[in-house]
């Protein structure tokens, strides 16, 4: 019935090249960087740091020239052309007669995360030559943190779900061991363990739901597309075909969810993200920040159909996702302000922003959220390395803002400003990297009918500029204190939740050389960890304008190369397959439809089989690149984005013929009044806290320092709050007493009792169970069931030696009795 | 009437001295025994043992000659006197094991000061009566074959006579047995009323297939007779006082030849005397068995005594080797069974002697009888305690040594009849020979995992006679399971089987 | 002819005789309750033999007598054995191996 | 569908090798302890070499069909003939025995338990080593009943005569355990012939005729295999002869046993009970099943309670041949191929597990894991290792357990036709909760021993310090093999998939899959 199609696939080809056709090049080469340096490393002058950095620009380096050629690959195309993904496959394994690949699904998304993760491992891995240098396990850190980066490519460049499993448990493996890096504390194993935990509890729904989603999909996907259930390209088109039943692809789409809410750090299943950083700022920085948490995230936007479909995102109604992405901002954002070590806040600010990607994932703002991950890496990796920067050189290895920080803006000028740039990035603040994903998140939960979710976003943006102050305020503001001065204090953990890291960096003092930095007062930290934070600071500044919707359509790149278009293919088209296809099916019954045939020439020959763009697929095809224009040109009426949305079936109804890659998605037309309000609201964040702030702290310094001291440090707050004193007392006795302390320390106390009560609680009750089933079940039962029978058997010996007395008079007896009741019984028996 | 049978012709029977030649062998043997004991000075009376062991081996050769010419079923007096491939397998394991337990007793008997020739006459005596109950189809020749083998062996069991356990074990083995004898003699008496005649091929014949309870009365008490010999439950007691008392040669000759006697006459009554009223018998073949197995094991798991564990352990065995009686009478069964019996016969035999052997030796340098006193053997002795590894192991059925075939065949033929009163003997035969393992266990595990006892770790002295000993039933004991397909084909019997006619 | 009573006779004797080996501690009287049991079985014999008019019965019975002799001989001796070495001939002495 | 390959001699050969060098060792003085131990590890790597010439002949092209069959009278009255042959479910398991054997004796070579005399353990070893490989070429029921049981009494003395303290206890209960469920075994097998009309024992013939014997028939007989191979595999509730077998057991005897032996039970599942007996597997799957997944979840409760660390990795087999059961009672070739893929996985991880522990053991002298901590400061290398085992054996993508987990739980969401879809489904979340109990115990076990720092009492200078010593050569010549395997079959698995999935398929035949 692809007749038409498949001889018109010959007219237009798509651009592709080296490349982008060998991204999966990518997670091999710091795969066998990991294995160099866990043989060679101890031996090599670097101690195998060599190995790891010049693994990750290599991969940078990979990395770019796919992206770029991807973008050549999608300027090439004509409008509104879907772009297959490039797609390279061998036989890994293979069951009941079909085979299934590992190979690479290389498109827009793929690309764009590539290159952030490649990117941040190699600024991370540079910053930890500085950063761990001396340390007692330099190589180990190094050859786990390079094997990470391959365990998140690989998941990156996955083409099928097992590949991405793959990718995701390696990361989890990673995770534990450096996180669990300082190992000698039971504190950081403990927390190792906790994370390690956590994420595989969510990876049930993993499992689960791959499985489900197998077996639901494969036989349509062998059918039409002539791969198996798990590849991600056969998932989504299976998702938007119209045939999966509701059931299945909802159960699917939950379990995978639950994956993601655990990998992300999602409520209720964040609380190992901030036990998480017990391990070395550097991994912070690289695994719970940028890259590794986001995972989930990824995930979702990966196979989004499926969600879109089994979630029935932009159907009636919240959905599960946007619920749980808008409860995990606040929450977290609320929590962040409870902290009093610097890595924590980043740490919540980490989970409340990817609360903001889970919503707009929600809400069927695709494409903010995925940018969103694209710049969210940047600021936060930046603000992790800035805090590790402090602690490196400044505060004595100590993360506690109040007790250690203060007043380093003067010493750390190169921090003290990138850390600026990358908060204001955060908080969203226009035209900062931030606001143009953040912004448009918010925009587009708004837009798609979520309003509820539109104002959590808001009120989450108010926290976050709150609580990004007051940690800026601790500490770069004020004066040092604690370790900063100078000061070597025994560091008693004051706070049940710091314990971990107070612990951690005492550990990390005990064994490694780092007394010598801090020793002599606060100062700015070296090249080789400025260097990143320039770098990043610059990003975070710059890397909206990818996407920068105010600036009309000629800015909106990201869109243009990331975005899957939502158009009606023919199957063959739904990926440009390099090389030899490795799954297939082996049994002699291979499907003989007519819709794997030109799949089959694809197996048989390896010509890049080119693939026609929509203008020949019959039907829906005509009219989308007038669409399309109308759509990414929507900038002023947003009724042809209404139109657009019904211009294609995809995700709406079941395509007639040929299958849907993605479904269609439309987009909020930027408006400066919607985005004016938001700017406003942030600052309003910034203005509150920092007076809370400055009445805060400035009233515990009032008993030590005198006033006009306080006048300079303080200057304009200062004037202002006289002034408005009336007001102070009213932020500080009811406004912050009644918002901040109470319900953020009730949701702390909720998030550190109940839900951590109930992760911890699970691991004791387990055991416990464990322990009476094995004592009393298993010992005694089952096992004393066959000592019973034994003991039986001696003591029925026992019981009948009698019967041996040793006299012939009884033997006797014995003997003619039992004849005669036999001759009776027979006698009885036949008369 | 008198006068009829005054006047009724006489007319000599022929005499086939080929097919008789073994038991002629045998009593030339006996008598040179008699007179060389006469006749040598107690210095030379060493001399007797090689005479009686080549009496033995000379015995054998007969029965090997008639093995080969396949001269098919040789009868004489009628069809009361039969020799038969079942005949000769039997015979031919009688005079070996005979042979063996000759090499067991050797230095026994020469140690012990006196009456070596006694000792071998009395011996070879009772074997002669073994090699005739084989071939009796008669039950006067069969009642005179049990006494010639029980007469014999009761004053064996009773031969170190200033030894009070000994004298024990004799009488209270005589009692029984005499007594035993006599029940099975009522029963022989109501037999040769019901039909009228003594030959078992007739009372077959007469007895047919229906039952009255005279008639099941009479097979019972037969049955009961062998039961005793066979040491079956509830007739069992007197084995292990027996076996205990006796000397340790005799307690392997009874409870190997003598116990393998008791089962032919046995499966020579039931297959050709009583193949039509298996009704009466299977049923009480069945209860034996259970019984048996699992009263001889039970019994055998408190013992300390070694040689009174074996005397329960071969109780046992005997349980598992009526398993297959139990069945016989099932269409199609019997040849299966009857195979199976004597597979096991064969294989038990080659084991228990081999059992026996190391006992002996073992004994020979403890002098305790007691288990422990095998603690840590493997240490100081692996080679003997390898081979009582190996003949345990072959008792407790583990493949592949010979006891395992020997069960495959006997829950082979139960599985085979099919029933539900079959597959639930299986059952406990199954059962019973994993609780048999708990004895056969303690052994092996004296042996490998205990310490020795008084520390006196010197080699164990191995007498030659008893190596050969040791290495005839250890070879035995191997091939036997690794190939058991050589010594089924003796155990290929159609002939009494045909009694069944089906 | 009257078989029965020769056979009620001999099913009696039995008993008898039974009764002795059981209940009997003495170990000759032991021996002769087993001699009356198998006298019991010859009288079953002649009794079948008779009414059947065949002399396996006979033989039988003759065959039963000579080895009976016998049979007692070695009883006797044993018996004498043991008067020897325990100066007893109580069969429940006879229990030194038990169990 | 058989290959007659004029190879035949291989199979006999490679089983039948080591018993000739338990011959030549019969002849050596015991005090030649040097030459004994060389002769049977040259024997060892003889038979070895043959395997692996087996495998070089192998026909990869139709691994579904038997290859090297070898068929001769034994003994011909009962019909049971010495039938040999192996196709690509046994060689995978013929080539472990060898390869396990191998480095088990290498191991030995300074490793000999107490109370030494190298001499018997080392031709108790070369006799596991026939029977076991004897187990995966048998062809005839008889033949394999006979292999099968080869393996109890060396097995029996190692652990007996080379244990811990409670060894005697132990051994008998793995005997008596063993031993009952072959007896049981033995009458369903002779069950099986009869109702077949008693005309052989060999299996494709029996697979033939299985069909035709009447449903309960065939569940009755079913349940006499299933207690036979249930006890060796073990699963739930014949298990506890396991965890006192592998704790007392010396470090070759559970290196061994969890290794091959534990297989032979679900190997006799795959080759004989299922295909055999296809009605009653459907009758009987759902309750396999069930049993497994109570083995899972049961299993790592046993660990999580264990305070001993070779106790814990005992029952952590419990839970793991709990999945291979899983993936078999799905009665599809998916959870089969898994299941097989899974027994190696299994025998190669926890086999090295043992390993592991029993150095720990002999450098700690206890095993006690309150008592041991911060092994990787004392010894980098061997506490690495453990951890790289129990990343294994909970199943870490890219090693190779997790191939014999995730399709065994994937297989469970779609059993064979006839099969209740939603209890196994349930079974399927079950198994899948397994997987991080998994994680739990292994990695708490892994954290509790191998982080933190020494406990006072193993403290440099409180006089075990010539005593904890790093992983030793004899220790990598042994380890290496199995490390490499681990992450090559992890990796690749297509390696081992690629000889199953064919003989897996024709083990199927009855239900389709």
């Amino acid at each position: 019935m692809f007749a038409a199609a498949t001889e018109a696939a010959t007219e237009v080809a798509l651009k592709s090249g080296w490349f982008l056709e060998n991204a999966w090049v990518i997670p091999i080469i710091p795969a066998l960087s990991f294995f160099l340096i866990i043989f060679f490393g101890k031996r090599m002058p670097k101690k195998g740091s060599e190995f790891g950095v010049a693994s990750m620009v290599g991969a940078l380096v990979f990395s770019a020239g796919a992206a770029y050629q991807w973008i050549q690959r999608v300027n090439g195309a004509p409008e509104g052309a879907f772009i297959s993904p490039v797609v390279k496959t061998w036989t890994w394994w293979q069951n009941s007669g079909v085979s299934f690949g590992i190979g690479q699904h290389v498109d827009g998304l793929t690309v764009a995360i590539l290159l952030v993760v490649a990117f941040i491992s190699t600024l991370v891995q540079i910053y930890s030559l500085e950063y761990l240098r001396g340390d007692r396990r330099y190589t180990h850190f190094f050859a786990s943190l390079t094997l990470f980066s391959a365990g998140m490519l690989n998941m990156v460049v996955a083409e099928n779900m097992i590949q991405l499993i793959l990718g995701w448990e390696i990361m989890g493996l990673c995770s534990f061991l450096l996180i669990g890096h300082w190992w000698e504390e039971g504190a950081n194993s403990r927390a190792a363990l906790k994370a390690f935990f956590t994420t595989r509890t969510g990876d049930i729904g993993l499992l689960t739901g791959t499985a489900i989603l197998f077996f639901s999909a494969n036989e349509w996907t062998t059918k039409t597309l002539g791969v198996s259930g798990f590849s991600i390209r056969g998932l989504s088109s299976w998702a938007l075909s119209g045939n999966p039943g509701n059931a299945a692809i909802t159960m699917g789409a939950i379990a995978l969810f639950i994956a993601a809410i655990g990998k992300s750090g999602q409520f209720p299943l964040h609380t190992w993200l901030p036990d998480a950083m017990a391990g070395p700022t550097p991994v912070s920085s690289l695994l719970h920040s940028s890259t590794m948490v986001v995972a989930g995230v990824f995930l979702v936007a990966r196979v989004y159909p499926v969600f879109f479909k089994g979630m029935d995102i932009l159907g009636s109604g919240a959905n599960f996702i946007v619920i749980i992405g808008g409860v995990t901002i606040v929450i977290a954002a609320l929590l962040a302000f409870v902290q009093t070590d610097i890595k924590k806040v980043l740490a919540y600010s980490t989970v409340s922003q990817l609360g903001y990607m889970m919503m707009g994932l929600g809400a069927g703002a695709w494409l903010p959220a995925v940018f969103h991950i694209f710049t969210h890496a940047f600021f936060k990796a930046c603000l992790f390395l800035g805090a590790g920067s402090i602690s490196h050189s400044s505060s004595h290895h100590s993360f506690e803002m109040k007790k250690d920080m203060g007043g380093l803006r003067k010493f750390m000028p190169i921090t003290f400003v990138t850390w600026i740039i990358s908060t204001l990035a955060l908080c969203g603040v226009f035209p900062f990297s931030g606001f143009f994903s953040k912004d448009e998140i918010i925009d587009n939960v708004g837009h798609n009918g979520y309003s509820v979710f539109m104002y959590v976003g808001l009120a989450g943006a108010f926290l976050t500029a709150a609580y990004m102050t007051r940690a800026t305020y601790l500490t770069f503001f004020g004066q040092p204190r604690g370790a900063s001065a100078g000061e070597h204090h025994e560091e008693e953990s004051h706070d049940s939740h710091a314990a971990h890291d107070d612990h951690a960096d005492h550990g990390h003092d005990t064994h490694d050389s780092h007394d010598a930095h801090a020793s002599h007062g606060p100062h700015e930290s070296g090249w080789l960890i400025t260097a990143p934070l320039i770098i990043l600071a610059t990003l975070a500044l710059s890397s909206g304008f990818l996407n920068a919707l105010p600036f009309g359509e000629k800015f909106e790149n990201f869109k243009k190369w990331v975005e899957p278009s939502a158009e009606v293919i023919n199957p063959t088209g739904i990926a440009y397959v390099v090389g030899s296809v490795g799954e297939a099916r082996i049994a002699a019954d291979a499907p003989t439809d007519s819709t794997l045939a030109p799949d089959a020439e694809v197996m048989s020959d390896s010509e890049p089989v080119p693939v026609e763009d929509s203008h020949s697929t019959a039907g829906a095809g005509e009219a989308t690149p007038e669409m399309l224009r109308s759509t990414t040109a929507a900038g002023e009426d947003s009724h042809s984005a209404e139109e657009g949305h019904h211009s294609s079936p995809c995700g709406t109804e079941t395509p007639e013929q040929g299958v849907c890659a993605a479904p269609q998605l439309n987009h909020a037309p930027f408006k400066w009044s919607k985005a004016g309000l938001s700017m406003l609201i942030v600052f309003a964040g910034f203005l509150l806290s920092l007076l809370v702030c400055i009445q805060l702290y400035e009233k515990k310094n009032k008993k030590f320092v005198g006033l006009t001291e306080r006048n300079k440090v303080l200057g304009f707050g200062y004037k202002l709050l006289v002034n408005k004193y009336y007001l102070d007392v009213l932020y500080e006795k009811i406004i912050v007493r009644s918002i901040a302390h109470p319900i953020a320390a009730a949701v702390y106390w909720f998030n550190q009792k109940v839900l951590d009560g109930v992760v911890n609680g699970a691991g004791t009750t387990a055991k416990g169970i464990a322990g009476w089933v094995y004592r009393n079940i298993d010992q005694r039962v089952v096992d004393g069931a066959v000592n019973g029978t034994g003991s039986v058997a001696q003591g029925a010996g026992s019981a009948l030696r009698p019967v041996q007395s040793g006299k012939v008079n009884q033997y006797g007896a014995l003997l003619f009795g039992a004849a005669a009741i036999g001759a009776l019984v027979l006698v009885i028996v036949n008369t | 009437m008198l006068s009829t049978i005054a006047t009724a012709a006489w007319s000599s029977p022929t005499i086939d001295y080929h097919a008789l030649a073994p038991e002629m062998i045998l009593g030339a043997g006996i008598v040179v025994l008699l007179l060389l004991d006469l006749f040598l000075s107690d210095s030379r009376k060493w001399l007797l043992t090689p005479v009686a062991s080549f009496t033995l081996l000379g015995a054998f050769i007969p029965v090997l000659t008639l093995a080969l010419s396949n001269s098919g079923t040789r009868q004489m007096f009628d069809g009361r006197y039969v020799i038969d491939d079942f005949s000769l397998v039997m015979k031919g394991m009688f005079l070996l094991s005979g042979y063996v337990v000759v090499l067991l007793a050797a230095d026994y008997i020469r140690e012990g000061d006196y009456y070596q020739g006694e000792f071998w006459f009395l011996m070879l005596s009772s074997l002669m009566g073994m090699v005739m109950m084989a071939s009796s189809r008669d039950l006067i020749s069969i009642f005179v074959a049990l006494e010639f083998l029980s007469i014999p062996a009761y004053m064996l069991a009773a031969w170190r006579k200033r030894d009070s356990r000994s004298n024990e074990a004799g009488i209270k083995y005589y009692l029984l047995g005499v007594f035993a004898s006599a029940i099975m003699l009522y029963g022989m008496s109501l037999l040769y009323g019901i039909s009228n005649s003594t030959k078992l091929t007739e009372i077959g014949a007469s007895l047919g297939s229906d039952v009255t309870s005279l008639r099941a009365l009479a097979v019972f008490f037969v049955v009961i007779g062998f039961a005793f010999k066979i040491s079956a439950v509830p007739f069992h007691t007197w084995a292990p006082d027996t076996y205990q008392g006796a000397p340790t040669p005799v307690t392997a000759f009874l409870s190997v030849a003598s116990k393998a006697a008791g089962f032919v006459a046995l499966v020579t009554v039931v297959y050709v005397g009583f193949p039509g009223s298996h009704a009466v018998w299977q049923p009480v073949f069945w209860i034996l068995s259970a019984a048996t197995m699992t009263l001889g094991n039970v019994m055998a798991l408190k013992q300390t005594s070694i040689i009174r564990m074996l005397a329960y352990s071969s109780i046992a065995q005997g349980g598992f080797i009526l398993m297959p009686l139990a069945v016989a009478g099932e269409t199609g069964v019997a040849e299966s069974a009857l195979r199976a019996v004597v597979t096991y016969l064969i294989v038990y035999a080659a084991t228990n002697l081999g059992v026996f052997a190391v006992v002996t030796v073992v004994a020979r340098k403890t002098r305790s009888g007691e288990i422990s006193s095998y603690g840590g053997l493997f240490s100081y002795a692996p080679g003997i305690a390898t081979l009582m590894t190996i003949f345990m192991a072959s008792l407790a059925g583990i493949p592949p040594l010979g006891g395992w075939f020997g069960k495959f065949a006997a829950f082979q033929s139960l599985v085979s009849a099919g029933t539900t009163w079959a597959y639930v003997l299986a059952i406990i035969g199954g059962v019973n020979s994993v609780v048999a393992f708990g004895y056969y266990g303690s052994i092996l595990r004296e042996m490998w995992m205990r310490p020795v006892p008084d520390g006196d770790t010197s080699p164990v002295p191995v007498k030659s006679s008893l190596a050969v000993a040791l290495g005839i039933t250890g070879i035995a004991t191997l091939l036997l399971g690794v190939l058991p397909g050589i010594v089924i084909h003796f155990g290929d019997l159609a002939g009494l089987a045909g009694a069944f006619g089906r | 002819m009257f078989v029965n009573q020769f056979l009620v006779l001999a099913a009696v004797l039995f008993c008898i005789g039974v009764y002795g080996v059981i209940a009997r501690k003495n170990a000759v009287l032991v021996l002769m309750s087993i001699e009356l049991i198998l006298n019991s079985v010859n009288i079953n014999l002649l009794a079948f033999s008779m009414r059947n008019g065949s002399l396996d019965g006979h033989t039988f019975a003759l065959y039963i007598i000579a080895i009976a002799a016998a049979e007692v001989g070695v009883g006797l001796a044993m018996v004498l054995l043991m008067y020897r070495n325990r100066r007893s001939i109580d069969l429940d002495e006879l229990s030194e191996m038990k169990g | 569908m058989e290959v007659i390959s004029n190879h035949n001699w291989a199979l006999t050969v490679g089983t039948f090798l080591p018993l000739v060098g338990v011959l030549v060792m019969l002849f050596i003085p015991k005090a030649e302890e040097v030459l004994i131990k060389s002769v049977a590890i040259a024997t060892a790597i003889a038979t070895l070499a043959v395997g692996i010439y087996t495998m070089v002949q192998f026909d990869f092209g139709n691994a579904g069909s038997m290859q090297f069959v070898a068929q001769h009278d034994w003994i011909s009255v009962i019909k049971s003939s010495y039938y040999i042959g192996i196709d690509g479910i046994s060689l995978p398991l013929y080539l472990l025995s060898m390869v396990i054997t191998v480095l088990v004796m290498i191991y030995s070579w300074d490793h000999v338990p107490s109370p030494g005399n190298p001499k018997a353990f080392f031709i108790l070893m070369l006799i596991l080593q026939t029977g076991m490989a004897g187990t995966f070429i048998a062809r005839d029921l008889i033949l394999f009943f006979v292999f099968f049981e080869l393996v109890l009494l060396p097995m029996y003395f190692m652990i007996g005569v080379w244990g811990g303290e409670n060894r005697q206890y132990a051994s008998l209960k793995f005997f008596l355990y063993t031993m009952f469920g072959s007896a049981l075994m033995l009458v369903a097998f002779l069950a099986l012939f009869f109702k077949t009309g008693a005309e052989s024992f060999s299996i494709p013939f029996l697979i033939e005729q299985g069909m035709n014997i009447s449903r309960t028939t065939q569940i009755w007989i079913f349940a006499g295999m299933f207690v036979g191979f249930a006890v060796k595999v073990p699963m739930f509730p014949f298990h506890t002869w396991l965890p006192d077998a592998h704790t007392q057991a010396p470090t070759q005897g559970s290196v061994i046993l969890a290794a091959v032996l534990l297989k032979l039970g679900t190997y006799g599942f795959v080759r004989i009970a299922i295909p055999v007996l296809p009605e009653a597997a459907k009758a009987w799957a759902p309750y396999i099943g069930g049993l497994a997944v109570i083995g899972i979840i049961y299993g790592s409760f046993g660990c999580l309670a264990q305070t001993d660390m070779k106790r814990l990795i005992a029952f952590s087999s419990v839970a793991h041949m709990g999945f291979v059961m899983l993936g078999i009672s799905t009665l599809t070739s998916f959870g089969m191929n898994a299941a097989m893929f899974g027994m190696v996985a299994h025998g190669l991880i926890t086999g090295m597990l043992f390993f592991v522990a029993g150095s720990v053991k002999e450098r700690y002298h206890t095993l006690e894991i309150k008592r041991i901590s911060g092994m990787l400061l004392q010894m980098p290398k061997l506490g690495w290792i453990l951890g790289f085992c129990a990343m294994a054996s909970l199943g870490l993508p890219g090693l190779a357990g997790f191939w014999g987990e995730f399709p065994a739980i994937l297989s469970a969401y779609q059993p064979a036709p006839g099969l209740s879809v939603n209890v196994f489904r349930t079974y399927m979340v079950i198994a899948a909760i397994g997987t991080v109990f998994a994680a739990g115990y292994l990695l708490w076990m892994f954290q509790r021993i191998a982080f933190g720092e020494p406990t006072a009492e193993f403290a440099a200078g409180h006089g075990h310090d010539e005593d904890i010593h790093d992983v030793n050569k004899f220790e990598w010549i042994a380890w290496t093999p199995l490390l490499i395997a681990i992450v090559v079959f992890g990796v690749y698995p297509q390696l081992m998939f690629k000889v199953l999935d064919p003989a897996v398929g024709v083990t199927l035949k009855a239900f389709g899959g």
